[in-house]
């Protein structure tokens, strides 16, 4: 049981990975990338969980008390918030191929191929 | 007061002012101010290197939080000479760029300068950080100005696909990365590169560190281009605006080599140390098929641009071997390689932005002959062909020796064979393009792939202004670039420094302990001289770039002669090889999986 | 390659990552077991040397505040990237309608918007600022900070837009005010590092007072940063939202015209 | 373990696989909403609020509007592109 948090990390990559290959839609293709991304939320705050921990704030419990690892926690927070823009940069690029192109298949979408 | 963290910061804060007053600024202001901000960073990186070079490297602790007991609490830019060094070159290219851009565009807003600052803080931060996050958070801001700068010229197809191309793939790369650093979090339970090496001395190797090297180098390479991970390149900086392939082919790409360096020396070192041979041969393997795969691709375009996109993929292919020598040579070598290799060819993409900008097409076969109105460009473009095949005694030249001895020296005595294959046909296709554009030399027309000609007409001018004549500045700057690329070699000191930036990055032991306990250790650095048969190489290379340029320009007599079916089955491999290339997506993540299987398989396989 | 080929190609190189993937992950210590020596050394020493209850936001905006500097432009100039691509195409997008209808100065009405949506507006825009501006000032002290209040910030203007007043939205957060907004904030959280570095010589150093562990204005600059990241926040997602929504409505306008 | 992890992250991985597995981007946008609210929950039991607190405002406001928005431009397109053909066909 002790494994499950890691194989949903590897299994959100995996997953993921598959629904970029497989994509016949640009904002598919997307929203999939997003799911790869969830992989090292996942993986990163399993890792700093410690059984009985509490949540790194010390305003209700003492300052010696069990707490999980806080540094996990800061480098997925702000990395939430940053990717959506990233993910909003992506939606923006699709809509300009399909105003481009005319489609969001990526099949269609070779301007310049060998 | 220490200017430590300026040359990052600065960048950064010039941007955000550019950008909220940038509707009531005139251009010259935007651009003078953006420049000034290159030349200020120049200065400032040069500064920090000269202390690095004089007083050795050296930890700067954000926010004064000192390492306690050998842990570290905040983030340090951890700055040796290397480090300094390629700061000190991106900053220098940049700024290269933004003149260049002066008189390239007639339109553009303040949202181009403050992106191209932007980018170059994140690739002066990448250079100098010494904690393993911080260097990710910096890939993404380096990834995150460059997709945007990619797709500037919206108004046409091709750089959108590209831009997205490129955006997911290194966007797959940096969550390898992430997942790499988690593992490596979860067994030293540190960030700073210092402490999680000494952390893995203790350790030794496992599964684990194993997984996680190949999680990071593959990331890494992605944005260094690497076969298999290559493809998003070649439609990337076919596409981007010239003063932006400028960066992607000079300095970006050359930074995730640096980044594989820099984990390999100061992290992996340690636990590896008893598998180096093991290792060597992995990196080799990646770097030989880069390098070969790379320099067949380029010789057969047609479109400048990707022309010189796929060289940039065979250099790499050169670079990673170097690196993966593991040695003292094989690294300087490297490094000296890089700075000649970038001032060269970002002066070759700025000559290709004069054809664009002239003729508004940049297909070799219909340019043909129409260069010689412009003879100085010409002679600038075939003298960039020469660099490029490592000509003695240019930069490229110096590096390549290096690189030779190393080979030998680690029993790889195949190895130069394969760099002077890269040396050329990387320089041959420039050389044949210089021929056949600028000369009129050689047939006009080839049927095979009126398809990328298609594109490469569709290339609109990304400036509006008459084509009557080239602005001056247009060739200036890459005259000086290919000046610096031809002279730096042979000034005295140079590659002795260079020589001497390498040991640092290479010692192990020494980095830990200026990092974490403030300790300076100058290691040994050994100067090597050129062999004799290193020259013979050089010119090797270079005489055989001339000959395989004017084979195919003045061969078709002699091509007539040898037996149809094999000409066919060639033209067919070739197509067949090119092929892969789809730009599909799709492809390119399966292409990206099966490079992190087999980088991970292999270390799982031979490194235990 | 064809689809087929594509998708054989790939279940063969998963099938190899996710073994290798695998294989790495077994060397992780057991959920729940892991005894990091930064988190252990960070959970001691931030309340005593902070006076900030919080450690998630010590590290972001104090310990670690270099990567937020580096998080913060990657937000910045991604947004950037969307108003480049957008912001061009719109103009195109309405060359091409010059020929429709001139369009009219009136109220453009959101499709779905009843009476009973827009009064929801009216109570939920305010409470939303309310939430938001907590949220970033008090980012020290309990959990939130520059980021999470920035959104909610954000989705204020957003609900002026589910009530119905699209335009009402574009006047009370036009694009040049929220794209200085947007750049002062960057710049805001970047002056806070350059203070360190002019008044205590380190970038990034504390050189403001650290007040009593739990108040409002403790934590010395950790606040301050916290609330240029607000601000940053808020103006890029305003930003990009609408952007988006420009694309979305400007089509429609000319349905309904 | 407890229960509650354990749900959570059953939770994340069957949702995080319906999302790929959805052809149609629409229902595809409404299950990513599905998934960031069990990543939230998931980051809440792991004692992680301030993340919980950055995923609920991204997964419920910040991506689905954006989400949302693009597929609507993109119809909107296809649309006028029907229309033009239609008229060229005509014509």
């Amino acid at each position: 049981m002790s494994f499950l948090p890691f194989a949903v990390a590897a299994w959100l990559f995996l997953v993921g990975l598959y629904g970029i290959v497989a994509s016949q839609n640009l904002i598919r293709t997307i929203i999939s990338l997003t799911i790869v991304q969830a992989s090292t939320y996942v993986l990163l705050l399993s890792i700093g969980y410690r059984t009985g921990g509490q949540a790194p704030i010390f305003a209700d419990i003492p300052a010696t008390s069990n707490a999980v690892d806080p540094v996990v926690q800061v480098l997925m927070l702000t990395d939430v918030v940053v990717e959506a823009t990233i993910t909003a940069l992506l939606l923006a690029l699709a809509i300009q191929a399909h105003k481009r192109f005319g489609s969001l298949d990526p099949h269609e979408l070779r301007a310049l191929t060998d | 007061m220490h200017i430590t963290a300026l040359p990052i910061v600065v960048p950064m804060i010039a941007a955000a002012l550019l950008v909220s007053v940038r509707k009531w600024t005139p251009r010259l202001a935007l651009d003078s101010s953006a420049i000034s901000v290159g030349v200020a960073s120049v200065t400032m990186c040069a500064l920090i290197l000269a202390r690095t070079a004089h007083d050795g490297p050296f930890a700067y602790w954000l926010g004064g939080w000192q390492p306690k007991h050998m842990v570290s609490i905040g983030i340090s830019l951890s700055i040796d000479p290397v480090g300094a060094g390629l700061a000190t070159f991106a900053a220098l290219l940049v700024t290269a760029a933004l003149l260049y851009s002066w008189r390239y565009f007639d339109s553009i807003d303040g949202l181009f300068h403050a992106l191209m600052l932007i980018f170059l803080a994140a690739m002066v931060g990448f250079s100098l950080t010494g904690d393993l996050f911080d260097l990710a958070v910096f890939f993404e801001l380096m990834s995150a100005t460059a997709y945007s700068l990619t797709a500037y010229k919206i108004e046409e197809r091709g750089p959108i696909q590209g831009a997205i191309n490129f955006a997911i793939t290194n966007s797959v790369g940096a969550y390898g990365i992430f997942t790499g650093i988690g593992l490596l979090y979860a067994r030293t339970g540190a960030l700073n590169m210092a402490q999680i090496g000494a952390a893995l001395d203790r350790h030794g190797t496992d599964p684990l560190v194993l997984v996680a090297m190949a999680l990071l180098f593959i990331g890494f390479l992605t944005k260094a281009a690497a076969v298999p991970v290559h493809f998003w390149l070649a439609d990337a900086h076919a596409v981007a605006p010239t003063p932006v392939c400028v960066l992607f082919s000079g300095v970006m790409v050359e930074l995730g080599i640096y980044a594989v360096a820099r984990l390999y020396w100061t992290i992996f070192a340690g636990p590896l140390h008893a598998h180096t041979e093991e290792l060597r041969a992995i990196l080799i393997a990646f770097g030989t098929m880069t390098a070969i795969w790379g320099g067949v691709m380029c010789y057969s375009q047609r479109h400048i641009k990707r022309l010189l996109a796929f060289s940039t993929i065979s250099h790499v292919g050169m670079f990673l071997c170097g690196i993966g020598l593991l040695s003292a040579d094989g690294l300087s070598g490297t490094a000296t390689y890089i700075v000649g290799h970038g001032l060269t060819k970002a002066a070759l993409f700025m000559l290709a932005g004069v054809l664009l900008h002239r003729f508004q097409n940049i297909d070799e076969f219909d340019l043909h002959g129409r260069g010689r109105e412009i003879p100085w460009t010409g002679a600038l473009f075939a003298l960039g062909g020469i660099l490029l095949s490592a000509v003695p005694v240019v930069t490229l030249f110096f590096g390549k020796s290096l690189l030779d001895g190393a080979s030998l020296a680690a029993g790889y005595p195949w190895l130069p064979a394969v760099f002077v294959f890269s040396s050329m046909f990387t320089g041959g296709a420039v050389l044949r393009v210089a021929g056949r554009v600028f000369c009129g030399w050689g047939a006009s027309k080839r049927p095979l792939d009126e398809e990328q000609a298609h594109q490469a007409r569709e290339e609109e001018p990304e400036e509006q202004a008459s084509r009557g004549r080239t602005p001056l500045l247009m060739l200036l700057v890459p005259a000086s670039l290919l000046a610096a690329a031809i002279v730096i070699g042979v000034i005295p000191g140079a590659v002795p420094g260079i020589e001497v930036a390498a040991a640092h990055l290479r010692d192990h032991h020494g980095y830990i302990g200026w990092v974490l306990r403030g300790h300076v250790h100058f290691p040994p650095a050994e100067t090597t001289h050129i062999a004799g048969y290193d020259y013979l190489y050089g010119a090797g290379a270079a005489v055989g770039a001339v000959a395989l340029a004017a084979l195919t320009l003045f061969g078709q007599p002699l091509l007539r002669r040898t037996p149809e079916l094999l000409v066919r089955r060639a033209g067919i491999a070739i197509m067949a090889f090119r092929r892969l290339h789809s730009g599909h997506i799709g492809d390119y993540i399966a292409w990206w999986t099966a490079g992190a299987a087999l980088l991970g398989g292999s270390s799982l396989i031979f490194l235990r | 390659m064809s689809r087929r080929t594509r998708l054989t190609f790939f279940g063969v190189a998963v099938a190899c990552f996710g073994t290798v993937l695998v294989i790495g992950f077994t060397g992780l210590p057991p959920f729940g077991d892991y005894h990091g020596v930064y988190g252990q050394v960070l959970n001691g020493v931030a309340v005593s040397l902070r006076h900030a209850t919080d450690i998630v936001t010590s590290l972001n905006f104090d310990i670690r505040a270099f990567d937020t500097l580096g998080e913060e432009f990657i937000l910045f100039s991604s947004v950037l990237g969307v108003v480049l691509l957008l912001r061009q195409m719109r103009k195109e997008d309405e060359q091409e309608s010059e020929e429709g209808e001139q369009e009219g100065e009136e109220e453009h009405t959101f499709a779905g918007a009843s009476e009973a949506l827009r009064a929801l507006s009216l109570v939920l825009v305010p409470t939303m600022i309310a939430i938001g501006v907590y949220i970033v000032v008090h980012g020290a002290l309990t959990p939130g900070g520059g980021f999470q209040g920035g959104v909610i910030l954000a989705a204020a203007p957003l609900g002026v837009f589910l009530g119905g007043r699209y335009l009402k939205m574009k006047r009370i957060a036009p694009d040049t005010l929220v794209e200085s907004g947007e750049a002062i904030g960057a710049l805001g959280f970047a002056l806070v590092g350059l203070g360190g570095l002019i008044f205590v010589g380190i970038f990034f150093k504390n050189f403001l007072p650290f007040g009593i562990p739990g108040h409002l204005l403790s934590a010395g600059m950790q606040p301050i940063a916290s609330i240029a990241v607000g601000l940053e926040v808020a103006g890029a997602f305003v930003l990009a939202w609408t952007e988006f929504l420009d694309q979305a409505m400007l089509m429609s306008d000319e349905e309904d015209g | 373990m407890t229960v509650l992890q354990i749900a959570a992250l059953a939770a994340v991985a069957v949702s995080g696989g319906a999302v790929v597995i959805m052809e149609d981007p629409l229902r595809q946008a409404l299950l990513l909403g599905m998934f960031g609210l069990s990543l939230t929950i998931l980051f809440f039991v792991f004692q992680a609020p301030d993340v919980a607190l950055s995923e609920i405002v991204v997964s419920t406001v910040g991506l689905p509007v954006m989400v949302l928005l693009a597929i609507r431009k993109v119809r909107q397109q296809e649309e006028r592109q029907q229309e033009e053909q239609g008229e060229s066909a005509d014509a």
